[in-house]
């Protein structure tokens, strides 16, 4: 009997210990604020931090699914800046036109990546820092160099300011409906399978018979998407489009999807995880912000950097200890 | 109608800085954080780090934590206005310092109380007619570093000096590109103009930082600053005002950034029920040769 | 006689890809670009690409066995930052000489140390060497600014200065040091055990220590002489400007320098560090940037082309490769 | 009737060099088909050129009289084409299952993957291969053979008309060679062809009806395997001349002749994490060790312990110099080698040259004040080139270049250029030709006769026995006999093997 137990317990932390790391931290950051802090676990703290943290969790997402496949998308923060602009272009039409157009321009600059990468075989960090200028010059571009005012008199304003039944931000309904289908995407399709493979072993898969470059040419598309979708929530949470916003974001992406416990070489990781990756880094400034407001310590703008860094560096250090230990048996 | 202010004691006060990385910014806060002491404040500072969406997300934060008044310095024009309605709603009365929202959506005395701070298409108007009056060329050839694309200041007071200076046709604007407000990149970025523009004697910087940059590059390629080329800017840190004591810089117009004892004294006024004028405006002064020596102890 | 070394450098096609590239960008100055032609055009391009060659020639090392090093802006700043601390200081200002001899000596130092951090995560830890490197990157700005209270200093230190704005023989001090670190670098990755052993982990780590090499020694040793190097590039950025802001210095450095690296013919995956390579890569970032502004082209637009030719570079080798 | 497949002509050049020049090549339906020949004599080109992973310079292929132009794997497969390449083409970090049913997923009705479906089809297509094992674990846990398993698995569950197989039983013990070859026989039956790539002439007699050779990128021959001989066929390969080889033997090796020296180097109940439970031997100067056992007993597991790989959960390797071997650095200072069985991930650095890969263990004694000493890197380099007669364009060439039995024996130069005085040796011979082996095991005696000291594993039970002068027998991590040569036979070391494991399964 206590050995089945045993067993059972060492499997179900080789399968999932890859990611346990970033649950327990999650859950502990969670407890440390609403014991800390009044206000902290209440409905406007809640639902504001769920939507501004929406866009980075769908970007994030996006990109854990370039990651798996051992890529990497630098261009996400420049490319939802340049849709945040076409989706304030779009939005008098409203939502409805707003939306796909600005997603599809999101998936456009998603292609052009894949095609640089499957096509013209640019090793991903490259091609993506060249969108990423490109996609920053292009925002600018399209824009004048300023900050476009979204028809506050269209609906486009209730997807990033209203709410779902009163209860939760569209944009965190949103999120979670693509999160839930990018899940399904993963685990359950022979696409998704395929984005997996390719990270354990791209030449493998290839010779396997997988549609390995239509795989990695999906990827890039989703991953142009998805920060498609983040411009559409950027300009409409934040009433304008703006072509200076995403600087960094594909670092913060990168980060939550590696505090999530995908590897960066590819083959494996999960969306899940790539969630709660994302949603501990945003706790962190929210902390931080009202650690502040408790007035004991003014933390200096500085000193957020440097404990940001720290906290970085100990959710890594747990999560490597634990991944290592899978990553030996697999060795 | 704003929301009103009770009159208390100590006031929770919410001031969410948008970056902090330029001298001006970091002066800026510390003039809040040297006010609270002396007002009775318990501040809360947050820092958005450079981004719009980050500083609505972090004056909800402080909205959630039941701050009594928001001092907010937008970053951007548009992307603020959220902030500033949500804030609104939530019957804390907002304050705008230093640069506005887009009048044609948020309006004073109706989505936020005031406007404290000065014009930066003015600020560029005024480098433009201290200019015009001052230059003793036939020919004057502009250089003109702008700040960081797409940033309202450096878009405003690019407008305010560009249109000035059209209506004088002795000054011709022959290169315009970004030193990003930075001291390195403005010297850079003059290094590369003036070898592709030898002929220039004028540079227009859209902070003093910039400036300073472009008087290393001008004197590091053999040529004199304030003596061939005439440096104006905007800003009036304790660096330019040296330099205009050296006769290396023109003039730099004021843009202050001490805005917490008028944080202070508005705010006050509010709570006692005052009439608030939409905009408090800031008065800039003009440092030139004659007056710079008085005034650099007190910069920054 | 049989040169196989030499022949080897001589046939690299990304070598060429890169000098492909330079020629096109001289070209198109000397046409199109005024004054192009001029000792004073040489100057001011070779002070302004010295940092970004610096950088990237520790940043091959670095990509040379697998990794990557995200923290080299964040390291110039902390140097760059330091620097005047040190030389301002009451116990400078009393020994001039010690004090800028500690001035240079101590910030290298600290650059030094974040490179034994980089490289211990990096290795002992086995943490992915770019989310281990973000870690310096977040932080070590923050640090920076800690240090100074987030504040410009600003000194006027001739001695100091000579690092950015010296001349010797009429060129650029900058220019030399970065002549020098090259031709040291080339010989290291060329000739010394270390060099050979550094190829043999980015190649195959496994195989590498399985042949008796300290891959955690290597690993470490690529990072630290990066940030040795990061460090220097921030005194030099200092020194230029008689100035340190800690906010700005070697801001988007790393993007630059890894894209140098990249022109210059380094594989992502490990196991080559053309060291001449990255200069050429660095000189091709800092022409693009020469041509696009001195021909008034607009910052956003500027950004297009710079995209645009990374890819084109980088294509170019690709396809000679294959 | 047609054949099933036609290649005539063939040619393929990479980088300047000739792989394939005129290379033909017929496959009957439902024929097992065997292709052999020397390293490098083009065998797994010719096969890539059939399977469309590379693309033919000349000539013509055609699959049941039709034209066939394929340029992917994927449609290969679909044209009846599955293949089980030499480099294993599975993905370590996915599960068993994953790596058995990729790309043909068993769907629910919505189109999603039926997981318990794909489970389950697993479960039943290794089955035929006698391997149990827990599907949903990654494939990169189970043993290498297991993994040559799972990938013969996949290929013949795709219901092809042509298996190819590039050196399938290299990895696998006796038992599952049996597995495979009624597999095989299997296939035959259902009226699917199999292309068959080994350098093991026993199992060529046993299973395939044809033989083609190759040699330096061109078909010698094909003959009814029935109309062959031995010694024919392997005159064939290497294009010499039939009495000068049957002069040399067939292995090179020869056990129980040299007097034991002083002992080296004593291991007593090693434990490891890896899965060692009590493993004792001895080292003596100037011998021969092997290690027997079956796939799985823990024979690399051993070597990896002696040379500091693994650390030591309990137990002690004690080395004559006293120094405690806990890393591959000191054990290397000691003049311990170790050849590595995986020499894709263990071995080779692909970017580097063939020079470079031969001084990379002896980097140490080259060092000239921090520099290192080219002359005598050349020197060294050119002489094992020269001793080990390695196949290269040049000690310049990239390693990657080389086919898989030279590399080996740049590995094997690598070590030797130590001039250690214990060598490992994993699988040394493991996918090289006749004649590589023959040279291989020929400078291991030359070697051992000049005091060197090998440990030697070997899944050749032939090699084992006439090369050892002593065998200690693995079983589940243990050592459990010891035996002695002259007068060890096959049969007397199977005995001993399958002596224990039947106890074992009976205690
Ligand atoms: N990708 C490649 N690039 C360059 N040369 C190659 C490549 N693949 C094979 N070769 C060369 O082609 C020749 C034939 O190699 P191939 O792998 O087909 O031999 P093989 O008969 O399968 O040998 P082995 O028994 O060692 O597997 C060799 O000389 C090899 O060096
Ligand atoms: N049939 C099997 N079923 C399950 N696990 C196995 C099986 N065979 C091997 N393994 C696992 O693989 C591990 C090591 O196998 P490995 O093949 O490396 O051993 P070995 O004796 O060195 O064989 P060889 O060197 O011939 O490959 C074993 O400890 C065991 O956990
Ligand atoms: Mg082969
Ligand atoms: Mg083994």
């Amino acid at each position: 009997m206590s050995v089945t137990t045993a067993f059972d317990l060492r499997r179900h932390l080789r399968g999932g210990g890859h990611s346990a790391g970033v649950w327990a931290a999650l859950a502990a950051l969670i407890l440390f604020g609403l014991l800390r802090y009044e206000n902290f676990g209440g409905a406007y703290n809640i639902s504001s931090f769920l939507n501004y943290n929406a866009m980075f969790i769908v970007i994030s997402v996006g990109m854990c699914f370039v990651i798996l496949t051992g890529g990497i998308d630098l261009s996400v923060g420049s490319v939802a800046a340049f849709t945040s602009v076409v989706a304030a272009y779009l939005s008098p039409w409203g939502i409805q036109i707003a939306l796909p157009g600005a997603v599809m321009a999101g998936l456009a600059i998603g292609a052009l990546n894949a095609f640089f990468v499957v096509a013209m075989r640019i090793p991903p960090f490259i091609a993506t820092l060249a969108t990423m200028l490109g996609a920053k010059g292009g925002a600018l571009v399209i824009s004048g160099a300023q900050t476009i005012s979204i028809d506050w008199g269209s609906n486009f304003t209730k997807l990033g300011m209203g709410k779902a039944f009163d209860l939760l931000p569209w944009t965190a309904v949103i999120t979670a409906i693509v999160v839930v289908g990018l899940w399904i995407l993963l685990e359950r399709t022979s696409l998704g399978r395929t984005v997996l493979a390719i990270g354990g072993g791209e030449d493998a898969a290839a010779m396997m018979g997988l549609n390995t470059r239509g795989a990695k040419a999906f990827v890039y598309m989703l991953s142009g998407g998805c920060a498609g979708l983040a411009g559409v929530f950027l300009a409409s949470g934040f009433g304008a489009g703006q072509p200076l916003e995403g600087i960094g974001w594909e670092l913060s992406a990168i980060a939550s999807v590696v505090v999530g416990g995908t590897l960066l070489t590819g083959g494996l990781g999960s969306v899940g995880a790539t969630v709660a990756g994302a949603l501990l880094l945003g706790l962190v400034f929210n902390i931080l912000n009202f650690e502040n407001g408790r007035g004991v310590i003014s933390l200096s703008a500085y000193w957020q950097m440097v404990i940001r860094g720290a906290f970085l560096l100990l959710v890594i250090l747990l999560q490597s200890r634990l991944s290592r230990a899978t990553q030996k048996e697999l060795s | 109608e704003t929301p009103p202010l009770e009159q208390k004691e100590r006031y929770k006060v919410g001031f969410a800085q948008m970056e902090s990385n330029n001298p001006w910014r970091i002066a800026e806060t510390k003039s809040f954080h040297d006010t609270a002491e002396s007002c009775n404040w318990d501040l809360i500072a947050t820092d958005a780090a450079g981004s719009a969406a980050k500083q609505v997300a972090d004056v909800d934060s402080m909205i959630a934590q039941g701050i009594d008044v928001l001092f907010l310095p937008p970053r951007e024009e548009k992307p603020l206005i959220p902030a500033v309605m949500k804030a609104q709603a939530a019957g804390i009365p907002v304050f705008l310092v230093d640069r506005s929202v887009d009048p044609d959506v948020a309006k004073p005395g109706e989505h936020f109380v005031a406007f404290l701070g000065s014009d930066f298409i003015d600020q560029g108007e005024r480098a433009a007619d201290w200019l015009i009056e001052n230059f003793e060329g036939d020919q004057g050839i502009i250089v003109e570093l702008e700040g960081t694309t797409g940033s309202s200041p450096a878009n405003d007071r690019k407008q305010g000096f560009d249109e000035r200076i059209a209506q004088d046709d002795r000054f011709q604007i022959v290169a315009s590109q970004t030193g990003d407000f930075a001291r390195d990149l403005g010297r850079q970025v003059m290094e590369t103009l003036l070898q592709a523009h030898p002929d220039v004697n004028v540079v227009y910087a859209h902070n003093d930082e910039m400036a300073i940059g472009a008087i290393q590059a001008l004197e590091l390629a053999g040529r004199k600053p304030g003596e061939d080329v005439t440096i104006v800017s905007i800003d009036g840190t304790r660096d330019a005002l040296q330099a205009i004591i050296d006769g290396k810089m023109g003039v730099t117009v004021e843009s202050s950034p001490f805005f917490g004892p008028l944080a202070c004294e508005v705010m006050g006024k509010y709570a006692a029920g005052e009439e608030i004028p939409g905009w408090v405006q800031v008065e800039d002064r003009i440092f030139t040769a004659d007056n710079a020596a008085e005034h650099i102890d007190e910069a920054y | 006689m049989n040169a196989p070394d030499q022949g080897r450098l001589a046939l690299d096609p990304a070598r060429h890809g890169a000098a492909i590239a330079l020629a096109v960008i001289v070209i198109f100055n000397l046409i199109v670009t005024p004054n192009f032609f001029q000792p004073q055009t040489l100057f001011v391009n070779i002070s302004q690409m010295a940092t970004i060659a610096i950088v990237a020639m520790g940043m091959t090392l670095v990509i040379a066995t697998g990794g990557i090093d995200l923290s080299v802006g964040a390291v110039m700043a902390l140097a760059g930052a330091l620097a005047p601390l040190i030389f301002l200081s009451d116990f400078a200002q009393a020994n001039p000489a010690l004090g800028l001899i500690a001035a240079i000596g101590v910030p290298i130092l600290i650059a030094l140390c974040c490179g034994v951090f980089n490289g211990l995560l990096v290795s002992r830890f086995g943490v992915q060497p770019i989310v281990a490197t973000l870690i310096l990157f977040i932080s070590g700005r923050g640090l920076a600014q800690v240090l100074t209270n987030g504040n410009l200093q600003t000194f006027s230190h001739p001695s100091f200065s000579y690092l950015g704005t010296g001349r010797v023989l009429g060129l650029p001090f900058q220019g030399w040091l970065v002549l020098i670190i090259a031709i040291l670098l080339s010989w290291v990755v060329a000739r010394s055990t270390f060099g050979r052993q550094l190829l043999a982990v980015g190649g195959n780590e496994r195989a590498a220590r399985l042949s008796g090499i300290p891959v955690h020694r290597v690993k470490i040793g690529a990072y630290v002489i990066c940030a040795g190097l990061a460090g220097l590039a921030g005194l030099i950025v200092v020194a230029i400007n008689s100035a340190s802001d800690a906010a700005r210095i070697g801001n988007l450095m790393e993007l630059d320098a890894i894209a140098a690296a990249v022109v210059g013919g380094t594989l992502l995956q490990g196991g080559r560090a053309p060291i001449f390579g990255a200069i050429l890569g660095a000189v091709i970032i800092q022409l693009v940037k020469y041509t696009l502004l001195a021909n008034g082209i607009a910052d956003e637009v500027a950004l297009i082309a710079k995209a645009a030719i990374i890819i084109a570079a980088v294509y170019l080798q690709q396809a000679r490769k294959e | 009737m047609t054949d099933l497949i036609e290649m005539t002509g063939i040619g393929k050049k990479f980088a300047g060099v000739i792989a394939l020049s005129d290379a033909n090549l017929s496959i009957r339906p439902g024929e097992v088909h065997a292709i052999i020949g020397q390293n490098g004599a083009g065998k797994s080109t010719l096969i890539k050129v059939l399977t469309g992973v590379y693309r033919r310079d000349a000539g013509d292929v055609r699959m049941a009289g039709r034209d066939l132009s394929i340029t992917s794997a994927r449609e290969a497969q679909d044209a009846g084409i599955a293949t089980i390449y030499q480099e294993l083409s599975l993905v370590p970090l996915r599960s068993v299952t994953e790596n058995v049913i990729m790309g043909y997923e068993p769907r629910t009705r919505l189109g999603l993957i039926d997981w318990k479906a794909a489970h389950d089809r697993t479960r039943q297509i290794l089955t035929r291969f006698g391997v149990d094992i827990d599907v949903t674990r990654p494939l990169g846990e189970y043993s290498t053979a297991i993994q040559q398993l799972v990938a013969i698995a996949r290929a013949v569950s795709l219901k092809a008309q042509l298996v190819i197989m590039d050196e399938a039983t290299s990895s696998l013990d006796d038992q599952e060679i049996e597995t495979l070859f009624s597999v095989v026989r299997g296939l035959k039956q259902d009226g699917v062809a199999v292309l068959y790539i080994s350098h093991f002439l026993d199992e060529l007699y046993r299973i395939c009806d044809r033989v083609t050779v190759m040699r330096d990128g061109r078909t010698v021959a094909t003959h009814d395997v029935a109309d062959t001989t031995k010694l024919g066929l392997v005159t064939e390969m290497l294009g010499r001349d039939a009495g000068e080889i049957q002069a040399a033997g067939l292995t090179a090796l020869s056990g129980g002749h040299s007097d034991p020296g002083p002992v080296l180097l004593q291991a007593t109940g090693l434990r490891t994490r890896t899965g060692l439970r009590g493993v004792d031997l001895t080292i003596r100067k100037g011998e021969i060790l092997g290690l027997g056992g079956l796939l799985g007993s823990g024979r690399t597991e051993t070597a990896r312990a002696l040379f500091g790989l693994d650390p030591l959960v309990s137990g002690q390797i004690t080395h004559h110099s006293g120094a405690a071997l806990d890393n591959p650095a000191t054990a290397i200072t000691q003049r311990i080698g170790f050849l590595t069985e995986d020499r894709k991930v263990d071995g080779i650095i692909p970017h580097l040259s063939v020079r470079e890969n031969i001084t990379l263990a002896i980097l140490p004694q080259l060092r000239k004040g921090g520099a290192i000493d080219r002359a005598r890197e050349r020197e060294i380099a050119d002489h094992y080139i020269k001793a080990l007669q390695i196949k290269t364009a040049g000690m310049e060439q990239p390693i990657r270049e080389l086919s898989g039995g030279n590399q080996q024996k740049v590995l094997l130069a690598r070590w030797l250029a130590l001039e250690p005085e214990i060598l490992i040796l994993d699988e040394p011979t493991r996918g090289v030709d006749v004649g590589a082996k023959f040279e291989i095991q020929s400078i291991i005696r030359d070697q051992v006769a000049a005091g060197l000291s090998v440990l030697l594993i070997s899944s050749e039970f032939e090699e084992l026995v006439e090369g050892a002068d002593r065998i200690v027998v693995l079983q589940d991590g243990r050592s459990v006999r010891e035996l002695h040569n002259p007068g060890l036979t096959q049969d007397a070391l199977i005995g001993v093997i399958a002596q224990h494991q039947n106890s074992e399964v009976a205690a």
